[in-house]
């Protein structure tokens, strides 16, 4: 099993949630993060005084797949989630060791 | 009561009546200082209606990313009209004696009053106050019904242009001496000048401006209802100055105002928590505080004409017909009126002053107009009223979007929230 | 203080008195715009305390789940109280002229009073709103003591049969001229009517509904002090409405209530803090907003019978004793009055209407009664209160129970919080 | 404007005048309820522009961190000044009668008034009250420019010893028939004895306890604009109570000094954000709360000697000016004034103060000193106030830095923010 | 080395910082993010527009301990997070190459 | 390529920003976390009752680099975000099995 970790535009999550969905994904974790990257930041007005932001909001999706379903989830990913604009972000791999479900402490992938 | 007949009078609620010229007090004038103390309040507290009133109701219900632009508009609605009130539009409104349709600038820059000027018992200056936060706060009804996506500056011109071609004309008709006034259709303290001019007007520049980018298709819940409770609440709290500071008196016709501003907007209140409870399951804060602003709309024409069971009714009507366009009339249109300022101004207002007929006490009413006739004179200034706020909204919005070249912002700000792409702020900072 | 003699007569101050019927005005009454303007002002003041100003207090102080489910039940009240006032609570208080323990249906619907009627020197229907925003308060000051686990529907109900059952007996007992006021106790702006009986309901409320799951196992910190001290602050604001406007006047007994209630505020306040400063180490801001409401609550009954030294007593002595019981007593008991509504109000409005008798200034003591007989009066008052306060409330809670099967909602939805569970909303919207 | 030739005196605004003794009444004076109902609501307003105006202004623009130390230094102010005001403050400031710089012990512990006692036309005790809410937020005002830095106990000394020195003296001088009074200079609602006096020392305080760690390295945004925007709202509508409310009566007078804040705000809020779009192409929201705050302040001397075309000129003024103050001296000179004390209260009290002279009306002008005579006097009064704050500011300072061993918090403290380090809590709890 | 990864429903945080404690977990990592799974989500209601939020709030809890521990901690989560109800989440194991605690420059499990 | 995660101290935050973005580091992404450990927490008061606080805000940043550049990341990371006091936290080193970068669909190195 593999943990993929998207980084995204927060506007893409519903898409790239529907996407997942779509190529059998039956959960996913989600959460808020700010991205730093070429992706040029916003300047911002207090009183005349400039602050220069450049850690964005950005939305980090988390799915524990098998190893046979990867290459199709990052497609989906892909697909989903790309602009085209600088900033769309990236998704890393990893492995994964084993995976637990608490609520019946099925392991491997009858735990996803 | 005392007083109340002849303010009556000079509002131009009992039909063709000498009309009072704002400039010259009357010859046994004198001022009355619990009258004056009474106004003095009262017209601060229709300014808090729209700060922080009206800015934390429509601010709590727009996406996090346009939360300051509403609050934004709702500051320079304060700014902008503030000047342009004393500038010109008192005297828009409330100048030139006899004429049917707008007033003159005879009054401009409030030329010729002074700290003595009189107005009935209080000093002009008091007069001109209390209604330059009703030209404030009507042009900002109107934002809830475009928010989230147009221009600052096409905002501005619009509420600029429309407080000198709609808003003062019509206070000229209905509290200036105008034809509504002539007319003696009944409006005491703005359902047509003030409701329906904004919920009419709102609901032209809604369609006209166009949806919003995801409308119906994202989630686009409140970002924050405890605003919107705090907005809701003061609303309540300064409306008794906008509805009891219209006598223009402390007297039993600001009594009865405050009764059956009170009584419609609890019995509004409980009837939109239990029809929602009834047809959706669950009882909802924001069905409570809509309920609360739906009554406080309903009432204001009426407030001095109905007795307390004729508040309760327009109360509970205002319920029943405002939920209905909000729930069910809006999603079968399709328009999207974002903070349903049609809904609950527009159709609220329009219920009010047809309610004002309807419900009219036998205190309240003209034997010889009758119920019925005056129920035709309410239906007339009511057609009125929503013909020429739309008409002229929508030539205001024409023009400007030729000459600003477009009323909204592009897709990239819509998408970044107009905080940050109008405003260069936002609203909250880090957490810590 | 010319009128203020009248008007402790009318409100039943000193001893057997021929009572007031309000709907008849004193044959010299005129209406005076001064005290008209100041009363229509108290009213609204008095609104703004529930609405923002008690939703806001409580509102911050349970968690983020459970913060809708508090403003509606102060939204509710608005509405529900609101309307059962004009309908049947105002003639329930104030009707039956003679009766010792409760008024009648005589004035049900307001009928009798009209746009002219007085009540002194105010027109009735003012008065009428002034006290029908004492019973909206009263009953959403229980709130605190059971929230985050009462049903809506169960809150509703209890409310709605508390103000007919508990509050306007207990009104009409003391300001309608029943049984206290012809003792004589003193209760000027309602130690006895609101906080006593609300604070001693709640605390039978509390025990009676059960502690909340997690109760004294898991933290359960404000979600929000701004928001509490944002209410603390309206509180005090419209506090002198509740206090000074119980004047019914705009004279020196106004201001003597005014003063005595900022200065009892003020001390109370700051000993809050200095006590906290010395018992553990920090002056908190919690700290200081409770400290300002004991002062507030100690202060109702006794604002017009002090000096302003006697105002710092009492102030002080409400630091000590409602910190007492806030922080050993309720810990020592283990009860679950979730926002100390007890320790607040309960506490507070006892020692308030002692402490009345205890300090009460020369110019305010009956020389007649004397300051022993005026403390056995007062106390008197305070144990009937107490005893009718949790009697009644056990009985109305025992009633409901039976009838909605069960007062507090289900396990699950505690733990999801009622905002979900109850109304289907959230106090927050997503980041952006 | 019947009173205000006699307010107009009694308040030191026409030249040397024959002082009014607050304890005792004029012969002729009678209680007038609308006078009275309008300075208990004006108190009670500008109590309201501290808790929670001015409290939520500042609290919304400090980081998260020291949130709560702000919203607890406004409510000690409420709590120690206002018992300080009564037991010694206002005798300070209004007794003495005869004296140039200060007043006396003679009315401590408000001896000697009672609730029948009247000045002018209304009770004492309303007078007393609501020159100690000026006396309530004048202190407050300073926070804002050592906050995130302050410790709790140096500024609850400071503001103590601050009003006892400078505050009540300046109040003497200016009303309390001292010698500025006497001088003639005007400063109707306090520009010289309020917004300079706290602007300036703000400076000096802000200047002596140094800056703030990691300013101008760090980025230290606003936690929150929406808190700010409500503290701005009610900043403004309690300013009518601050400014109307000085004519001490229900009047012309007051009219007039209703019409022109609301003017000279609207004003300098539009001038404000149409400098900033012009200057740095965006309007922001901060600006337009800061324009109608420096507006605010600007026309509080001058608010009774301006025609309305002299408030536009007043808000139009502050603003440039202010923005200059706060947008480029600031950073030109390179002091940390956390939140623009002194740029908006010192130089905007400053300017109008001075603006008083420059667009005095002729109402209000006395033909014998001329406007050129006026403007030196007005010069005088502004150079004495700057120099006694400043002096009398550091004095303060050094004595108690030295008895409390430093006026700052440690520098862990600093980082970890003042409400966990000084108030043992946090503004906001678990998210759910 | 290796990091556990728990998703745990909010209000089991404390129960399962405590069964850490006892196992002898000496630190540990909290996020607050938002699950999607085979949980039904619930609806929202404004103006009559419902939202159906299926998005849930969910505690990550991070843990890297030593390998031999992995199975130990893996039980005490799984005995303290379970309330048997679908939601109860997941437990990842992941591998970890290095660690160091940044105060002294530490490495590896005398890092933890 | 490696996945370097740095439990920090809030205020670090620039600090450690800079120190990577001199060390060459082009993205990162950052997620406000809460940290329980050695370090001691704070008690809350609130109407006497006391609350101790033990899991203090921490920044939790995620970089992805190649292999080559782990050590001199690390480095980059301890000495700017030391403070020598405990609670200065962690840092923690995964293997990454892929990178995509979602605009252009590049992978590996390229991606990053
Ligand atoms: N090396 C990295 N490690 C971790 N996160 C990264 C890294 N590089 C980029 N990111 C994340 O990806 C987001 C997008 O990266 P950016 O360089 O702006 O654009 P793009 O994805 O188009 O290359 C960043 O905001 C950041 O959250
Ligand atoms: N494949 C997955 N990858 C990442 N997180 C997951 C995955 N499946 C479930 N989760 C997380 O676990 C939580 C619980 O999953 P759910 O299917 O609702 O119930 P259960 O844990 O009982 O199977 C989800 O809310 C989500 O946060
Ligand atoms: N075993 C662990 N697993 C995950 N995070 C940990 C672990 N130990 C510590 N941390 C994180 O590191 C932070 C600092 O740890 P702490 O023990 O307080 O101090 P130090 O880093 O100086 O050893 C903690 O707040 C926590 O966020």
């Amino acid at each position: 099993m593999q943990l993929i970790e998207a980084i995204i535009k927060p506007f893409k999550l519903d898409e790239v949630r529907d996407a997942l969905q779509q190529v059998g994904v039956q959960g996913l974790t989600v959460t808020e993060v700010k991205g730093y990257g070429r992706q040029k930041g916003h300047t911002e007005l207090y009183r005349g005084a400039e602050y220069v932001v450049d850690l964005l909001p950005k939305v980090l999706v988390e799915v524990v797949v098998a190893d046979g379903d990867v290459e199709r989830v990052v497609e989906a990913i892909v697909a989903a989630a790309s602009t085209g604009k600088i900033g769309d972000g990236k998704i890393f791999v990893h492995p994964v060791e084993e995976v637990i479900r608490i609520r019946t402490g099925e392991r491997g992938e009858a735990a996803l | 009561m005392r007083n109340a007949t002849r303010k009556a009078l000079s509002w131009g609620i009992a039909g063709i009546v000498p009309l009072l010229a704002p400039t010259q007090a009357f010859a046994e004038d004198t001022l009355d200082s619990g009258d004056t103390a009474w106004i003095l309040t009262s017209s601060l507290l229709v300014l808090m209606m729209t700060l922080p009133g009206l800015a934390l109701f429509y601010g709590g219900l727009v996406r996090t990313k346009n939360l300051l632009s509403v609050l934004m508009q709702c500051l320079i609605s304060a700014g902008a009209i503030g000047v342009l009130w004393v500038a010109v539009g008192y005297s828009l409104a409330f100048g030139g004696e006899g004429n049917r349709f707008f007033g003159d600038f005879s009054m401009a820059m409030l030329s010729g009053i002074t700290p003595d000027s009189l107005f009935g018992t209080i000093p002009t200056y008091v007069f001109v106050m209390f209604q330059g936060m009703f030209a404030i706060i009507t042009p900002a009804l109107m934002l809830g019904a475009f928010a989230e996506r147009m221009k600052f500056s096409a905002y501005l011109s619009f509420i600029v242009l429309w407080v000198l071609i709609v808003y003062c004309p019509l206070a000229h008709m209905v509290w200036g001496g105008g034809w509504i006034a002539q007319l003696g259709a009944l409006d005491f303290a703005g359902g047509l000048v003030v409701h329906m001019s904004s919920g009419f007007s709102a609901l032209a520049a809604a369609i006209y401006v166009g949806k919003r980018k995801g409308y119906g298709k994202e989630p686009m819940a409140p970002n924050s209802l405890p605003l919107t409770v705090i907005g809701t609440s003061l609303l309540w709290v300064g409306w008794f100055g906008f509805n009891a500071g219209s006598a223009l008196a402390a007297d039993g016709s600001a009594g009865l105002a405050f009764l059956t501003t009170q009584t419609a907007t609890a019995t509004c209140l409980l009837t939109w928590v239990v029809i929602e409870w009834l047809h959706r399951g669950k009882p909802t804060v924001l069905g409570a505080a809509t309920g609360a602003v739906a009554g406080l709309v309903a009432i204001t024409p009426a407030c001095v004409s109905v007795s307390p069971a004729g508040a309760m009714a327009v109360g509970a009507g205002a319920a029943l017909i405002c939920y209905a366009a909000v729930t069910l009339l809006k999603p079968a249109l399709g328009y999207d009126d974002s903070l349903d300022v049609f809904g609950v101004h527009g159709v609220g207002g329009a219920w009010g002053a047809l309610a004002t007929g309807l419900f009219i006490a036998d205190f309240a009413l003209d034997a010889e107009v009758g119920r019925g006739g005056q129920i035709m004179k309410q239906l007339e200034s009511i057609g009125f009223t929503a013909v020429y706020a739309v008409v002229m909204s929508l030539a205001i919005l024409f023009v400007l979007k030729l000459v600003l070249g477009g009323l909204r912002v592009d897709e990239e700000a819509e998408h970044e929230g107009l905080d940050l792409a109008e405003h260069s702020e936002t609203a909250y900072g880090p957490a810590n």
